[in-house]
């Protein structure tokens, strides 16, 4: 037990910090989820990369420090205490990459991951159509084979496909074999947006312009070599990585420690107001302090080569819970101001969406019912 | 005893929910945000002004229909459920009694729908509509002025719910008509307006009831109606639990303002609470029950979320409301918070 | 719309207020849930009988005075204002009573109501067994047909029967038909307890001494004129009044009313705690007024003819809430006072049941997102 | 950076652990409520004395294991799980530290297990174990002095949790041994009790909803397995968040103070919150899963549900470490407030 950091870890944050001091632009960038703000947030990622920090934890060739996960968890904290622009590459690192890594070729990680870390190549999911949402077992979208071409044909509909306008390749789940399979006979594909039969909405989430996408495909060819994990391999492809969604990487506690800071800087500099209001603000600050010492506890555990499994639904759970209170508390603080468009109130239409995506908090309930506690499925 | 709605204002609120049924779908609250045809909007209130909405608390001897508070209850729930973009709680319940006390002169328009009121009691404060009210009440020092849009400067402003026409309004110091005057008027506008806001609340949480109830019944998963999940089901019965017992809370309190009860205050203040926590209940089940669907501008849901978001904070916000019934309730502050807290209706909790 | 009563209700108020004030015991009387207790309540019961208030809503010939509605909900204000007894007659007077009068014969009326009313024969409730607890409709206990003799042989086990253990009589359902048939083929019977046949074992709930009882039942004769309500409709005639117990009838707001009163009390001495304390007295005020409202709004509808169904699943959900919400406030106002035995902390133990009988509130929620609001049954 | 429990302090645990399984059942805590065979509990710590129980934080110099803060929170969550009836907490992490540093004699019957400790902390509060324990520390003034059960007045109390052996406990002003003096001290040995009060919790918490795991796997209705509904399911997945999360916030804690951290205070009052609110989670939430046949004293859950409510609100209840955080994270108070309030350790919130 021993909650300080190495003279090495130090290092590396104080590394981190100072990059990050000299490069994070000063005034916020526009939102990722229009064209004009992705542009400015691609530069930005092309900086990262430059500066070697845009994939801390992949192996050097690929454009990573090789660090270890304490280091990313540092770069993390520092990364967003800087209040460094949102990634708008996250997907395709977050969810794809671990994918790419543990599934792919030696030839799909030397074609896919340096241009992916490098913001050449911008990656969208494609799990959810419009039948398939919590139950994604039920996809349609289907990927006929087409030996004399030596690959796939893909038709289907993806929907809720994050930046998917702007995003150069989608990979995604398509069913290779019959419907009534469910879950097996599905294969997952590495799909170019530019591809021929390939068609892009671009549409509005709740909190910014054309954050979703949807995704139509009709008839589009895509080689054997863009087929990940073998045929008919997609859904263990998927949820074995999946869980880096659902689980740590993709929800580093400081995210919220950031948010918590900025809710107590708000709540000083509000004095006087009801006393309730302090109560929701020590509790939000608690919630996220918990979830970083979770998330302590769950690294250790990585680190010495325990299995982590269901758990990562608890820390879905907790973060998409605390995200909403803490900014349903800012919310509160900020009185008649909170509806006037601004970080927290774009932060807080953002937080609703924690419990839906990723699993919605229903399903990550009934994980953690039926694999943690054993309870009965039904 | 009796509790239910009186005939005469249900008359009222069922002659403005025929009009709105038709009308007001989100077609038409989408008409009130940037770039929408906002005169849609416009013909909308003149054809409920036609029914006597902006009217319903000016004295028939100012060609109003002399209602009082209790009338609110069911007619902003009614306007409340369909959502149209306007100032209703601030033109029905706050300016045309104001005008019509004053003997304005601009009561006309009003009462025709051709004006609609708006106003700014916070300073400083965004104001709802202050980008498209013609009149704006102001509260100045002690009073309650009446200023033509042109009279204020309005700085517009970006706001979550589009169709709100937020601007920060500066009144010139020595203009206007004075409408009220001293605390005790003042207090009693300011109850009028947490009614009506609260009643609207209780609407919109209705309205985005019935949109979870609809889309959980329609939307398969697994094999099921989503709405035959357990969860699903036991969510929304708590948002239909927290409605239920709104709604009396706000026709009670709208009572009390009428009867004049010595309660008014904390009837007022309860209702707000009770009216924003169920609204804004309702709001995030829905949404969640809704998944990914509900969650982009293309689904109407978001128009009633927004603006229960917004009531919810508006005309004090629930933790403002809590606190005055707890002192109400003489709870005693610890010392010193008294002091330290202006608890008066201008407090922008 | 009119929130003041007329000046016979006042005056109705007034005189039970007076009755109450020179009756009701100064010193609380020790648990009816105590052998002792329980004939310390009895004597009271039999007071409130001869002062003609122990059933202020029935006819006049029963003992009663013919209270409407309205009146009936000031004398419940009254009598927890002034912090009378709990009635341990109740489950006879708000469950079985209600059936008789619905569904008993003229000869039933008069043989059972009377003697009720004056506390002369005590009634516990025989729903429950132990596989047959949320699943009313699984009961196992059986009633034979016994044609010789008039009646019926009952055999089987109920429980979780409130004050069995003092209780002389009991009612409930059998099974007539078979098992298969769930909550058809049941039947509803009164059973004297004393009868031969019958075996009666109090034991603790967690508020207090003997207050369930396991009810054994083997070969017990009942007569044909202890059926109430026919053969084979039992469920129904349960069905049509335990209404009253989810509903508005056992649940007055009086009895939160009071307790937020105390609330405050407890409160307004202990100034100067953390802000939280006062927004959490605050709230349970306002539950126990909203739920005032709402039952004065659903009063209103009986009293006009409007049908009142499922509404009483809303009612038993927020008076059950409530009042936990309120004595946990009032264990937090209490500080390390609050595990000593006390008013509040039996109250709190007993407050934890509310969602637990009558219905749980898993059930309940079901029946409001099923029959109010039209979701599907699965 | 290592965030697990030590090897050293884990085996403590696991030895405890192991005497417990075989032998701390329901009925043993049942021999600590009124009429039991208390004898057996008795036996039951001399046993855990033997294993080191007591000597925890003692150091090895007086005859102790000279393990630190750390090592409490496995330890007290191992000896919550089963519940037994004693003053743990005060007998481990501030009984037997205090004797030793002050080389006072009784501790080697503490460390022998024949004498348990307890703490009265608030003058005239109730005093849990006073009617049982052989040594009582009380907060005298400014210092923390020991007696001997003879030596003070006790008047005892009933008590929700039976086993609590509850007692109201007047010391002589002149008597007793002084332990540790000035608010310093006295604080450290505070957030001891208050830290290893929530590790308690946590194990409380964890064997509530252990309990109501195998009772919903178990009990049938409507033909399939309670815990099969969603509502069920949900419901003790959320206990299960709260435990997981609280968890790892007491052991932070106890490195803190061992590591003499400035964070401290902040972390013990934080473990505290969260340990209180998830054991009552549990405990509520196992409760309605038991429905009627856990509400009953034949059942088993009282006995840890009990229990739970007693702790949660000893060493300071969740209300009063939220508002030590709020202060320790600069959220001032409204002006005064902070003056009324006396948040020092010796608040009864």
């Amino acid at each position: 037990m021993d909650l300080t950091w190495s003279p090495e870890e130090e290092e590396f944050r104080a590394q981190a910090r100072a990059w990050l001091a000299a490069h994070v632009p000063r005034e916020p960038l526009p939102s990722g989820d229009t064209r004009a703000g992705f542009a400015a947030h691609l530069a930005w990622e092309r900086e990262l990369f430059e500066g070697r920090w845009a994939v801390v934890s992949w192996p050097a060739e690929y454009g990573g420090r090789d660090a270890s996960l304490w280091q990313w968890l540092i770069f993390e904290e520092e990364y967003y205490r800087a209040g460094a622009p949102s990634r708008v590459t996250q997907n395709g690192i977050f969810l794809l990459a671990p994918a790419v890594f543990e599934f792919g070729t030696p030839e799909q990680r030397r074609r896919i991951l340096p241009r992916m870390a490098a913001a050449r190549e911008l990656w969208a999911q494609g799990w959810s159509e419009p039948d398939a949402g919590s139950d994604l077992a039920a996809l349609r979208s289907r990927a006929a084979r087409d030996a004399a071409a030596g690959g796939w044909r893909l038709t289907g509909q993806k929907t809720w496909t994050t930046r998917g306008a702007f995003c150069t390749h989608l990979f995604g789940l398509f069913r290779t074999g019959p419907r009534a399979e469910r879950h097996r006979g599905l294969t997952y594909f590495l799909v170019p947006l530019d591809a021929p039969g390939v068609t892009v909405r671009g549409f509005e989430r709740l909190d910014g312009d054309e954050g979703f996408a949807e995704v139509f495909l009709d008839d589009v060819f895509v080689p054997d070599a863009d087929v990940l994990g073998g045929v008919g391999q997609g859904w263990s492809v998927a949820m074995a990585t999946t869980g880096s969604e659902r689980g740590l990487t993709l929800r580093s506690p400081g995210r919220y420690l950031q948010a918590a800071r900025r809710l107590l800087e708000l709540a000083r500099n509000r004095p006087g107001g009801p006393g309730a209001h302090r109560d929701r603000v020590a509790e939000s600050w608690m919630a996220a302090e918990a979830y970083r010492l979770f998330t302590l506890e769950q690294v250790t555990s990585i680190v010495e080569g325990r299995q982590v499994g269901a758990e990562s639904s608890l820390a879905k759970l907790s973060w998409s819970e605390l995200d909403i209170r803490l900014h349903e508390t800012a919310m509160e603080l900020l009185g008649p101001e909170a509806e006037a468009d601004g970080p927290w109130s774009r932060g807080f239409l953002f937080s609703l969406a924690g419990p839906i995506y990723a699993g919605t908090n229903e399903i990550q309930r009934n994980i953690v019912a039926e694999r943690l506690l054993g309870l009965p499925r039904r | 005893m009796r509790f239910a709605v009186a005939e005469r204002d249900a008359v009222l609120a069922e002659a403005v929910g025929e009009v709105l049924a038709g009308r007001c779908g989100p077609e038409l609250i989408r008409a009130g945000w940037p770039g929408g045809r906002v005169a849609q909007v416009d013909a909308l209130w003149r054809t409920l002004a036609q029914v006597g909405m902006p009217a319903a608390l000016v004295p028939e001897a100012a060609d109003g229909l002399g209602l009082d508070e209790t009338a609110l209850a069911p007619l902003m729930e009614t306007l409340g459920r369909a959502g149209p973009p306007v100032p209703a709680a601030e033109t029905v319940a706050v300016g045309a009694p104001l005008l019509a006390a004053a003997g304005a002169p601009q009561l006309a328009a009003v009462l025709a729908g051709s004006s609609l009121v708006t106003v700014a009691w916070h300073a400083g404060a965004p104001v709802p509509f202050a980008a498209r009210a013609a009149l704006i009440v102001v509260r100045v020092g002690d009073g309650l002025r009446l200023y033509e849009r042109g009279e204020v400067d309005t700085e517009p402003l970006a706001s979550v719910d589009g169709s709100r026409g937020l601007a920060r309004v500066s009144a010139p110091a020595g203009g206007g008509l004075l409408l009220a005057e001293g605390p005790e008027a003042r207090a009693a506008v300011w109850r009028r307006g947490v009614l009506a806001t609260a009643a609207l609340l209780v609407g919109l949480g209705a309205r985005m009831l019935d949109l979870a109830v609809a889309h959980v019944r329609e939307r398969r998963q697994f094999g099921v109606p989503v709405g035959s999940f357990q969860a699903v089901k036991h969510a929304l019965a708590d948002v239909e639990v927290a409605l239920r017992l709104a709604r009396p809370a706000v026709l009670a309190a709208g009572w009390a303002q009428a009867a004049g009860d010595a309660e008014a205050p904390v009837r007022t203040s309860m209702a707000k609470v009770l009216a924003s926590d169920a609204a804004r209940l309702a709001a995030r089940t829905a949404l969640q029950c809704h998944g990914a669907i509900g969650y982009t501008t293309e689904h109407p849901l978001h128009l009633y979320a927004k603006r229960a978001w917004a009531l919810a904070a508006d005309w004090g916000g629930p933790a403002h409301h809590r606190e005055r019934v707890a002192r109400w309730l003489g709870l005693t502050a610890p010392a010193g918070h008294g002091n330290a807290t202006d608890l008066s209706e201008g407090t922008p909790w």
